[in-house]
Parts: C-alpha cells; structure tokens; sequence
C-alpha cells in the first residue's frame, strides 16, 4: 500500500538525485579551461530544463510505459495522463505514487544526457546540443531504460541493474566517446594544455555527487524499508564503501605513478567507485563493494591514462574512461558478486547461477555497447549535416562561455 | 637591460616559458590581463539579454627582464612559440630597465637577473 | 496520527528550505559586484540568524497562534510554549508533531525577508538591515502569514496559496520594489557596468534554489502521502516542471532578443518558473505547470526589461521583476487552473467555480501588493527617520564587503 | 518494529551528515592561504574515503559491537559481519536496521578527524595524515565512542552526549590542540598575515554544515518521531536555535570589538552555536537552546582570542576555541538545562537531579579531555618519530597544493 | 612609442577603453590590481574581529602603448571618461618603449601596433 | 620619476607596503603574477597524475612610481621588508618614467605622485 515511509524516502532521493546534476556542473565546470566554464555548467542546466518537459511530455511513456513488444512502452502515460500522485502503480512499486516513481526516474533521464556532456565541453554548438538531449533521451536513453527497468526484454530476462550500471554510465560512456570522435578534438588538443582551472569546484561538484548518490542508488530500492534488491539500507553502504575505496585507490595511483595524491584523482577515484556500485548496489554485500570500488579506481584511472594516449579522440573530461569503463566493470560485477555478503537481504534469483548471471551481464554490455554506440553516432552525424554540430573556429577560440552565453564565468574587469 | 613584455594566448605560456628556460632565460614572471587589439572583442550579455557591452579577451603578459645582449634572442623565442599565425597571437613590447637588484642578496644590475 | 513517514518528510524537507537561504546568498552573491559579495551573503545569513531567533520568540505565535479575530495569531505559543515536540497540532496537521509544523514555517519566515535584499544590495547600513528584517518579519510577514495560512480571513474565505506564492514572493517582491525606491539607487547606477562578478556562484544559487524548493512545495502538503491539496508527490512534479519550463522560456528569449543563450537567464528563469509555481503547487496538474512556467519565464523576462528601462529605481537584483511579477502570475494562474489535471488529487472546494476562485485569488493579490507595499515603506521611513537606512558615500565606494564587514571576499593580496 | 518511516529518516539523515564533510572542506579551505586549499579540503575528502573503509572493516564493532568489559566492543561486527541491513539490532534501535544505524554513526567517525585537520592545516605530510587517521579512529574515537554510545561504561553510568558534544567535538577539539602543539607552527606564523582567501567560500562551508547537521542532531533520535531523548523534531528546533544565537552573539562582539559584523564571525558563531548544542540537542527545550547558542559564541569568540595571544601554539583555524571550548560548554550545559523546557518529550533518568547530572557532566569532560589528549600526543609523537610529521620548509614555502597534491588549486596561468 | 598606463576604477574601464577605440585606439590591456594613493586604503578585521590591517583598494590598470603622436590624445581621452572629481579616480603613467613586434607577422615598430 | 617594480612573496606585501608608508611613499599598485627565478618552478601533475608539467610559483608584484630623489630610500625600504634570506625573495626592476598625471585633476609631473 501506497505509505508515507517509503514515499517520503523517494521524494527525498529523487532530490538528492536532482541535486547531482547541478554536482555534475561544478564537476565538470572545475575541470575545464576557465573560458569554458559557464558552457559546461549550461549543459548540465539545460539538461534539466529539457529532460525535464521531454520526460513529461512523452520520456517516461516510451520508457516506463506499459510494454509493448518488450521492445518499448506504449503512449498510456503521454504527458503523464494515467500516471497518478496518489495511487500506486503495483507493476513498479506498490508503496509509492505512481508519480512518484515518474519523478525518480525522471532524475536519471536528466543525468545521463549531461553526462555525456563532458565528452564535448568547449565546442559544441548550443542549439546542437539542445537538439540532441532531446534526440538522445528519445532515442536512446528511453528504450534502453524500458528494456532494463520498463519490464522490456532484458528486464525479463533476469539482467541486474539495479540504478544504472548499463542505461545510465556504460549508456552515457560509450555515447560520450562516439560523440567525442564525431565532434573531433578541441583546436590544438595535445599541444596546448587545457587543465582545469579551478580545483574546489570540482571537489564541490565530488562532494555533491556522493551526497546526490545516495538517493540514486538507495532510492533505486523505491522503498525505505524492504523495497527492491537489498533495500535502501544495503544500498546506502555499499554506495559509500565504493565511492571511498575508489578514491584511495585513484589517490594511491596517481601518487605512485605520478608522483603526487591527486585531489582530481581523489575526486574522479570516488565518481569511479560509484559509477561501478550503482549496478550493483542493492544485490552486493560491504566486502565485495571494498573489491568492486578498487577495481573501479584501478581500471579508471588507467583507462584515462590509455584514452589519452589514444591521440585520435578528445574524450574531453574523460566521460567514457570513467562511466563506460566504471560501468561496464560494474555491470560485470554486479554478475560475479550478486548475493554475496548481503545476510540473505538479497539472493539470486532461483535457479539463476552466477555463472549464468555474469553471462547476462555480460550480454547486457554488448547490447548497451552496440545500441548507444550506434544510435548516438547516427543521431550526431544527422545533426551534423543538418544544423551542424561543432561552433566556429572563432567562438571556440574565444570560448563558449562568452560567445554563446554572453556570460562571462569571471569577467575580465570585475567591478 | 631589456624589459620585454609579450601579451600572448594563455596557452602558449607553458611553451614559451619552457623555451626560454631551455635557452638560458630562467627568471621571468606571468600576469593575467585581458585585451584588445585587431581580434576586437565580443558582445556580452547581462540578464535578460539585453544590456550589451564589448568584453575583452583573456590573454597572458610574460614578463622577462634580461640583459641587452639577451633581448633579441627572447623576443626570437616568444615569437617562435607564442605563434599560431591566427589574429590574437599577440605582441611584444620592449623598454629600457635601468637597474635591477636581487632582494636576497642586494646585488644589483645584470648580476641580478 | 502523528507518524514516523510524514513526519521525517516534514524535518528533511525544512532542512532543504534551510538551505535555500545559503542557496540565495549565492544567487545573489554571484550578481553583484566583486566588493558587495560578502554583504550580500551576510544579508542571507543574518536572515537566518535573526528571523529564527524572532520566530521562536515572538513570530510563530502572531502568525500561527490561535486565531484572534481573523487578523493575527494570540501569544499563546510565545517562546514556543505550548508548541508540542511530540503532539500533533489538529488544526494545522495532524500527522506532525506541532513543532515540526513550526519548524517548516521557520524557514518561510527566514527566507522571505532574505529575498528582498537583493532589492538593497549594496548600499543599506548593517545596523538598518538588521532592524528592518525584525520588523519586517514581525510587522509584515506574520499578520500575512496568519491570513492566508493561520486562520485567518483571506484562509477561511478560501483563498489559495499552496506555499506561498502571496506570502513569501508577491510579498518580498513588492516590498522589494518599495525598499529599492526608498533607498535611492546606487551611486552612478546607468553609468557604469554593475554586473554579476561570478556566474559559476549564480548558478550554484540556483541549483541549491532548485534542490531546496521541492521541500518548500513538497513540503508544504505537510505529509508524504495525502495531506494538504494533491499531496506532496503532485507538488513535486509541478514543482520541477515550471522550473524547467521557465528555464526554457527565459534562456529563449534572451538567445531571441539578445542574440545569446544567456545562463544568468537559464537560471533566473528557472526561479521564475518556481516562484510561479509556488501557490500552484498542489493544485494544479502537469501540463497546466508547462504554461505556468512557461508564463513566468515569459513574464518576469519581460519585467525585467521594463523596470530597468524605468530609470527611477535600482531594484538591484530584479525582485520585484521575478518574485513581485512571478508571484502574482502564479496566484492567477492557481484560479485559472486549480484541480486541473490532478487526476482527483485535488479538486476546487464545492461550490467554488474557477471564476469565483480567480475572483479571490485577485482580492489576495491586491490585499498582498497594499499590504507589503504600504506596511514596508512605512517601516524603511522609520528607520530612515532614526539611525539611518543607507551607508556614507565614501563606504558605499569601497564596498560594503570591506567597509560594512571588514572581510573581503577574495583579499587584494592573498598569500 | 524496523518501519519505513524511521528508516528513511536515518537514511536521509545519514546522507546529510556525509555533506557534511565537504562543507567543512569549503569552511577550512577558505579559511586558509590560497596555496593550501586543496591540500585541506584532501583532509576533508580523504577523511571521507579512508575511514569510511577503516569503519565498515573494524571501526564499527570496536566502537559498536557487543560491549567488552564496558571499555570496547568486541569483534562480533568485523567487517560488518552480522550487521543486518534489514533486521534491526534492538540494543541500539528497534525501528531501524541494524546496517542503517552502522551508516549513521559511519558519518560521525568520519567527520570527526576531518574536523582535526584544520589544526595542523597547511604543514602537515600526506602520508602522516592518511597514517594519523586511521590510527586515531581506532585508538582514540572508537573507544570514546563505545563508552558514552555504545554500551561502555560512560553510557551505563548516565552521562548524557546527545548527538556528539564529547565523542565528536570536544575530542576532536582537544586533539587538535594536542596536534598544533606537537606540529609546530607554520612558518613565520604570527609575522606573516595568513588569512582566509575565500570568504564566500567559508560561507557556503558554513551553509553546508548548518544544513547537514539538522541530520546530525535530528537524526541522532534515530527515529523520526519517538526515538531517544526528547526525538528528532525537538533536537531539529534546538539545532537551529542555537546557531543563529551563536552567529548572532558572535557577529555582535565582533562589531562591539573589531569595529566590523564579521562574515567569517557569523560562520564562526553558527558553528559554534552547533557545535555547543549538539551533546544537548535532544535533552533540552528553545529557550535553553537560546541560551546554549549564545554563550557558544561569547565563550568560543574569546577562547579564540586568547589562543590566539598564546603564540606558543598555531592552531591554525581555531579547531579548539570552536570545537573544544565549544564542546566542552555544551557538554556543561546539558547537565545545567537537561529536561527544562522540553515539555514533557525529555526529562532526566528518575532519581538524577540536575546536580548529579552536572557532575556526571563534568566527569565526562574530563575524562574526555584526558582520553583525547593523552592518545592523540602518542600517535603524533610516535608517527614524528617513524615516517615523520611535517613537510620540508621548501613545501611548505610553495604550499601543499602543488607540494603534495599537484593540483594548483586556481592555477597560475589558467587558459 | 609611448606606454600609457592608467589606474583607474574598475567601473570607468568600459567606458575609457570604448572611447579610446573611437578615436582609433584600439589595441589595449587591462590588469586588475590593487592600489593605494590619497585614497589611503582601509580596515580590515580577521576572524574574531580583532586582528586589523589596512587593504588596498582594487582598481584596473589600463595599458595602451601608443606612437608618440597619439599620447596626448590617448591621455585626454583617459582623463576624460575616467573622471569622476572624486578621490580614488587614478593616475595615468607614462614611459618610453624602444619596440613593438606583432606576434603573427613579426612586423616591428609603430606598424606592430 | 622612476618607476619600481619589485616582485616579492605575497606574504610580505603588508610589512612593505606599511613600511613605504611610514617612509611617506603612500602612491602604489600591487598585482598578482607568477614567477620562476632562481627559484625555478615545481611540477605539476593532471589527472590521472601521469601529464607533468612545470608550474610557477604566485608572487606579488608592488609597482610604486617616485619621485628620483626617492628612488634609493624606497628600494632600501622594500628590500629591508621582503627579505627572509631564502630563495623566492624577489627581485626589484627600476625604470625611468616619463609623466605622471593625477586624473582627478590633471597635475602633471612631480606633483601628481
Ligand atoms: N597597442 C597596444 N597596447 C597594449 N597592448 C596591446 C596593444 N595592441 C595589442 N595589445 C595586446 O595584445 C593582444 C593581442 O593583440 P591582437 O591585435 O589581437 O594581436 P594580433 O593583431 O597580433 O593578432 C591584445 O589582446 C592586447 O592584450
Ligand atoms: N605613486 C604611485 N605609484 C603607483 N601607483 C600609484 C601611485 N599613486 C597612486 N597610484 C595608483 O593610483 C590609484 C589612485 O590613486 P589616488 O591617490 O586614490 O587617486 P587620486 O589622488 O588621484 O584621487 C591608487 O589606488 C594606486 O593604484
Ligand atoms: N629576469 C626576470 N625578469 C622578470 N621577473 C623576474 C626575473 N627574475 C626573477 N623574476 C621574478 O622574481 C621572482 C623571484 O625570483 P627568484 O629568483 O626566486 O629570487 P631570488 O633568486 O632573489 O631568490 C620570480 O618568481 C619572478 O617572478
């Protein structure tokens, strides 16, 4: 029945949810030329200004609909007809508002666009971008979030995600490298450097993102108490065992390797660990999530280290080092760790052996891989040929921030 | 002894700095400015946007104080490094210091550089 | 019943109200001149400071006291007595402890008189400010909050102001207006650039705006599930909806007229959209919350050109042009579309047609604009009249960060 | 019985005492020279990330586990074995899972050594500080922890630490002071200006922690309503309360004193308010509260100026004039007010008067003090002696930021 | 060439260098930096509100390095939108530089302005 | 009129700038820049700690245009207060200016400092 507990537990986890994508700004806009700033922080704001009317509007029918073909949901829920505040929609969960639900899961759909984001910064034109949000969340996210969660065909089929692993980071991390490709490099990438310039935002913006997390991933349980997987408590801990492994194993590296304890690497040693928990999250127990956030940190860190060597590719903000990568070993070890140290709160399902859970995993990788790659590339190479994707030479010299926005982050004599 | 001051893009600072340090030219100092000159400036816009102003462009003044013989070779460096062949690589001014002193020690003129 | 599930959504959401307050001192710090930054966020800070103290004391009982002649609270919870950390107060909710209810109207009281700085900024005496906010709060505030929340006659009378459209933003905006003609406009205001020093702060006010406003709307149904109006999941909904859509219209227009998409205006509108929203928030359904946002991104972009071109006053930070303007669409726009597509969750009182709601709706908008106006002037005069409202030219130059407060926000020589 | 409503509560609450962490990050690091700020907020961060993983290996069952000779607890919860995230462990709460309250008291070990650093801020190595934390936790916080919370022979006997005013701040309080002694002073300390280069940024530290420490006190009824003491709602009032009394009193000597309402004495007042009403927070009612907040800030106020005068020692942002002598006056005052002005929902043990709950007080002070002190000498000496304390005077001279992080925080020639 | 450089307030840059580029004048730099004259500086109270020390005001140096010719005018100019008869409104220093050179082309002298 | 530019630790602008002050040298400008001298630089790491580069250490520069005759007391004055003995004190650069004028009210020369 539809209680106050659980409810409550959601509306507050889909604002912290909220909450990451301003995080994300600040994580982003730290780690970007000072130029850039207000453009980076642009993206992710508009991503919750138009995520936010797309997922009314028609967003959350495509993916939460009721199903049609497991393939897609039907348009019952077009501009959120049927969907009530009061009763419950028994299919996803029966304590809370069927909106409520709308409203969590709205959360992801305007994080994972701006995720991408970080691929692009400094040189994407800003009417391309605003065409492909809403391209993407309809094309892509939608689908991909209806087969997954939607009761579509990968959701039946028993795959494990339990806030995101596959539609939301492996999903935004491929997309980010494709688009990264597509778009081509920043002007001089390589030969200038282009580091960030401000190191507090992005300890803000790590700071906002595991504080948002929680509610991604612990709200993922739709339930304070019992509720999907694990539960919310689970979930909780192992979300922040992670994020803190992740980021002492990223810190290790980068002063092994580097010479110096990173903050950036602390900082994107946390995100990493809890990119690679959030698949997992409700269906592993403390020890496992201490192994997965160290795998998450390790195979990040050197991820960033091979894309970058890779000079063909300027996956700006290191998007698809840290969500594909950090996803995709998320996804694996949500397989190979399921059940494990959860005190019986969550156990595989009935004749489901780990063996056959990593092969499902596994499955839902290369479908992830091959759907985002393909469709985010067709979508950018349509608007390429059609408004154009990249700004002029000019505008990027400048920078986006005053010759799109108008806005100068800090501007040259402040009064 | 030469001042040479080179308002240049940002970007190139790093290049430039190593540069002249690999050409004997160690001590220098940076300073952020902003400025115009054929490559304009921008429209901004406050809120609402409608109040438009010109701003200028972020650029870096590379400081370097050296001696007479030195100047030439500095400024063949900056050059060679700073430039992209674009509007807005920057320029280069060059005025006469009359004496320098190292705060350290006391010493002065040349020595002190 | 008072109950666990309402009772913690009730605390968590006066704590995301709390956190507007730092959130506007953002906002505001970010727009305004590099030497105005710290006066500006102590503005925001000694709201907090003050107006809790206030209201705990005197401002809780004479707003939400037991009515005494529809027109004000009696003293019967002066100091808090009486108000029960455990018993529910029946009238007011019956789910919350009583002194959770005067908890989440805490943060109301704080953070109205916080909006109406931006108005100000730059030029009041400390000692002024911290004057007109206790009597403001007192005056002003408590008397309006005790008649459309209280008891009171605009409340028994059946006018709707789900969370506050009248009395936190038509009631800052129009004081705001009046304060800014009182105080006179900042030395050479149209002669020289006053623009926003730091836009990254602007829009981190925002997002903490954003975040904050799902307790204060969510929040104000005062339970998770049932409670006041369509309850707090529609208010949610509604919520995010208008700010996006304002976000939306606002960053439009100013790419259409100034030729930019500008992220001051992404942000503003995004306020605009949730200041319009407010008095709709649990009575009105999804689509209704697109043209309502969509209205206040229009409306308030428009405000303020037209009262920047009025040359006569220096409403410095535009509130009167978002909270004055978008609080009086937003009570409008309740009458025009109350109970429309709350699917149930709310419906108008019986025998309320939506003119006569639109009727009432207009009477507490004029009651509100005379009230704030008329009340608001008469306190700034006194206190003009007695220790003075506006600071020495000479410190006003200087900047009241440095002469008002003796810390510079980023030192001239910082080590 | 485990219940939805308490338990999403706890969550939520946990989530923000986690935010915690971060805004004192921003409150130190803008405190602090230019060249050192991303070298504290790495305290902060990696605080976060290091004991996170000491607690869910060995912290909670020393601290938490069944209770060992009133003095530890043993090793039943190693590695949270045991420690059920869907059955409540009913010694500690009955409504909550037995994971969820392992979360919650995760968050206050971790920002305890967090709140240390700013002692020995800007000269302290890397690796000592990775080395101090882990030790600390385990030798010095964890044992404090099970006496007044866990079942030790402090929490038997009746001393009275609502939310943490002895195991939290006075301890950490006094080990900081322990910490500045042996360290040493920063270099040419007292002739060299070193103030804050951020003020904004200490403001939003300041926001951050009042926000999050609504989890911190409220939360610690465990419960949202019933729960320990006079419960959450009363805690969440008295929270408040005091630290606008506190930022208030502080903002007031400061202009009596100083000539100027200091913004950083606003921030300071309120965290000192905080911090002194924490150990009462559930135990006493508003107008107490008031009281509690303002003699926080008088008392911290001046302790910062005779520490200050005391040149011996270079506490470097003044961790034991606010959280000691903070501390230790909220610890005094919760014997003084325990049970006044709660009406009914608090009201000392049977059979203890307010004077031999005084005592009681008093007794745990000390023994805090001596616990805290004395073991914190040890670590830091024995430490010194083996990898080392201190940075070189070279890396100090350029700042921790570059020196031992390489992340210049605003860098020199930003593009 | 002559360098001028100007100290200003920050809120006179807008209109300063706007008129300069009316009269031709278009290449330019401004620094932020702070600054202290008759207008002496001011009290600054530390955490506590006890340790006091004089800060500096913040102005905007404009620099604009100009042929001969042109620096009176471009003085002039300066003077006149910088102005407000109000102490704090700057001073204007002016001094020698032996060379110009423009980045991308390498031209030198009063071309490479 | 000389102008001195001396480059010092920033922590040692307030004891300078009060010391000139004492010493009647009340006219000066302070900015930020970021040097390398003898003192040459530190490295700096990216993300991922792997791309290292060579960074410069923050100075500030105090700028202060005098009269000739005070020329040596104010060069004695600054090194006197900079000076820890250690690397990275500073350096001073001295120049010839050729005008000053106040632009509040035109003087020009001597007067206007
Ligand atoms: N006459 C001048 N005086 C001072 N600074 C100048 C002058 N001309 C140009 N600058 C500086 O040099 C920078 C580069 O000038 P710009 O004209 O864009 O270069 P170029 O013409 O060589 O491509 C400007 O942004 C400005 O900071
Ligand atoms: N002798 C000087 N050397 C360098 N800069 C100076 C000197 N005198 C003044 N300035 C700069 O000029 C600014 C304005 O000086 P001020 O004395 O306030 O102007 P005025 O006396 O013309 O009103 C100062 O803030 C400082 O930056
Ligand atoms: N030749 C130079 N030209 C311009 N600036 C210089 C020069 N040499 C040094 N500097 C500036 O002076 C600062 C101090 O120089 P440094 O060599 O470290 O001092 P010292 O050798 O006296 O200890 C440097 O950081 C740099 O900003």
């Amino acid at each position: 029945m539809v209680n106050s507990g659980d409810t409550g537990w959601l509306l507050a986890s889909s604002a912290l949810v909220l909450l990451m994508t301003p995080g994300l700004a600040f994580f982003y806009g730290g780690l970007v030329r000072r130029k850039s700033v207000v453009g980076v922080i642009m993206h992710s704001v508009m991503s919750m200004a138009i995520v936010s009317v797309v997922w009314v509007l028609w967003g959350y029918t495509l993916a939460f609909g009721p199903d049609a073909g497991h393939f897609i949901g039907n348009l019952d829920y077009l501009g959120l007809r049927n969907v009530s505040p009061t009763q419950a929609n028994e299919f996803y969960s029966a304590n809370v508002p069927h909106m409520a639900f709308a409203i969590f899961q709205m959360m992801f759909a305007i994080i994972t666009p701006a995720l991408i984001t970080g691929a692009f910064a400094e040189r994407m034109k800003f009417s391309a971008f605003c065409l492909f949000t809403v391209l993407w969340v309809t094309i892509v996210y939608a689908p991909l979030a209806h087969w997954v969660w939607g009761g579509g065909w990968l959701f039946t089929w028993g795959v494990l995600d339990f806030a995101g692993g596959s539609v939301v980071h492996m999903n935004s991390g491929v997309a980010a490298l494709v688009a990264a490709f597509i778009i081509g490099k920043r002007l001089r990438h390589g030969e200038e450097p282009m580091d960030s310039h401000n190191v507090p935002f992005v300890m803000l913006g790590a700071g906002l993102l595991w504080f948002g997390w929680f509610g991604f991933n612990a709200g993922s349980a739709l339930a304070a108490t019992g509720g999907l997987g694990g539960g919310a408590t689970l979930a909780f801990m192992v979300t922040n065992t992670a994020a803190a492994m992740g980021a002492i194993t990223w810190t290790a590296l980068s002063w092994k390797f580097g010479g110096k304890a990173s903050a950036i690497g602390a900082a994107s040693g946390a995100v990493a660990g809890l990119v690679a928990i959030t698949p997992a999250s409700g269906h592993v127990g403390v020890l496992p999530a201490l192994v997965i956030g160290c795998g998450a940190g390790a195979f990040c860190f050197l991820a960033v280290q091979v894309v970058r060597r890779f000079r063909k590719v300027d996956d700006a903000l290191d998007v698809f080092a840290v969500h594909g990568v950090g996803g995709t070993w998320g996804a694996l070890a949500t397989g190979i760790f399921a059940g494990l140290g959860t005190m019986g709160a969550y156990e595989l399902a009935e004749g489901v052996s780990q063996g056959t859970q990593i092969y499902k995993q596994i499955v839902s990788i290369l479908v992830t891989w091959g759907w985002s790659g393909t469709l985010t590339a067709v979508i950018l190479i349509a608007i390429d040929k059609t408004i154009g994707l990249r700004v002029s030479k000019e505008d990027e010299e400048i920078g986006l921030d005053i010759a799109a926005h108008g806005d100068a982050a800090y501007p040259a004599n402040p009064t | 002894m030469k001042k040479i001051e080179a308002i240049i893009r940002p970007e190139k600072v790093a290049l430039v700095t190593e540069a002249l340090a690999e050409a004997g030219i160690v001590g220098l100092n940076t300073t952020q400015v902003s400025g115009r000159g054929v490559q304009k400036g921008v429209m901004h816009v406050g809120r609402g946007g409608m109040t438009i102003k010109v701003d200028m462009l972020q650029k870096t003044k590379v400081e370097v104080v050296v001696k007479d013989a030195d100047a030439e070779k500095a400024i063949a460096i900056i050059i060679e490094n700073a430039r992209t062949g674009e509007v807005g690589d920057g320029k280069i001014f060059v005025s006469t210091v009359t004496d320098a002193i190292r705060v350290r020690t006391g010493e002065r003129g040349d020595k002190a550089l």
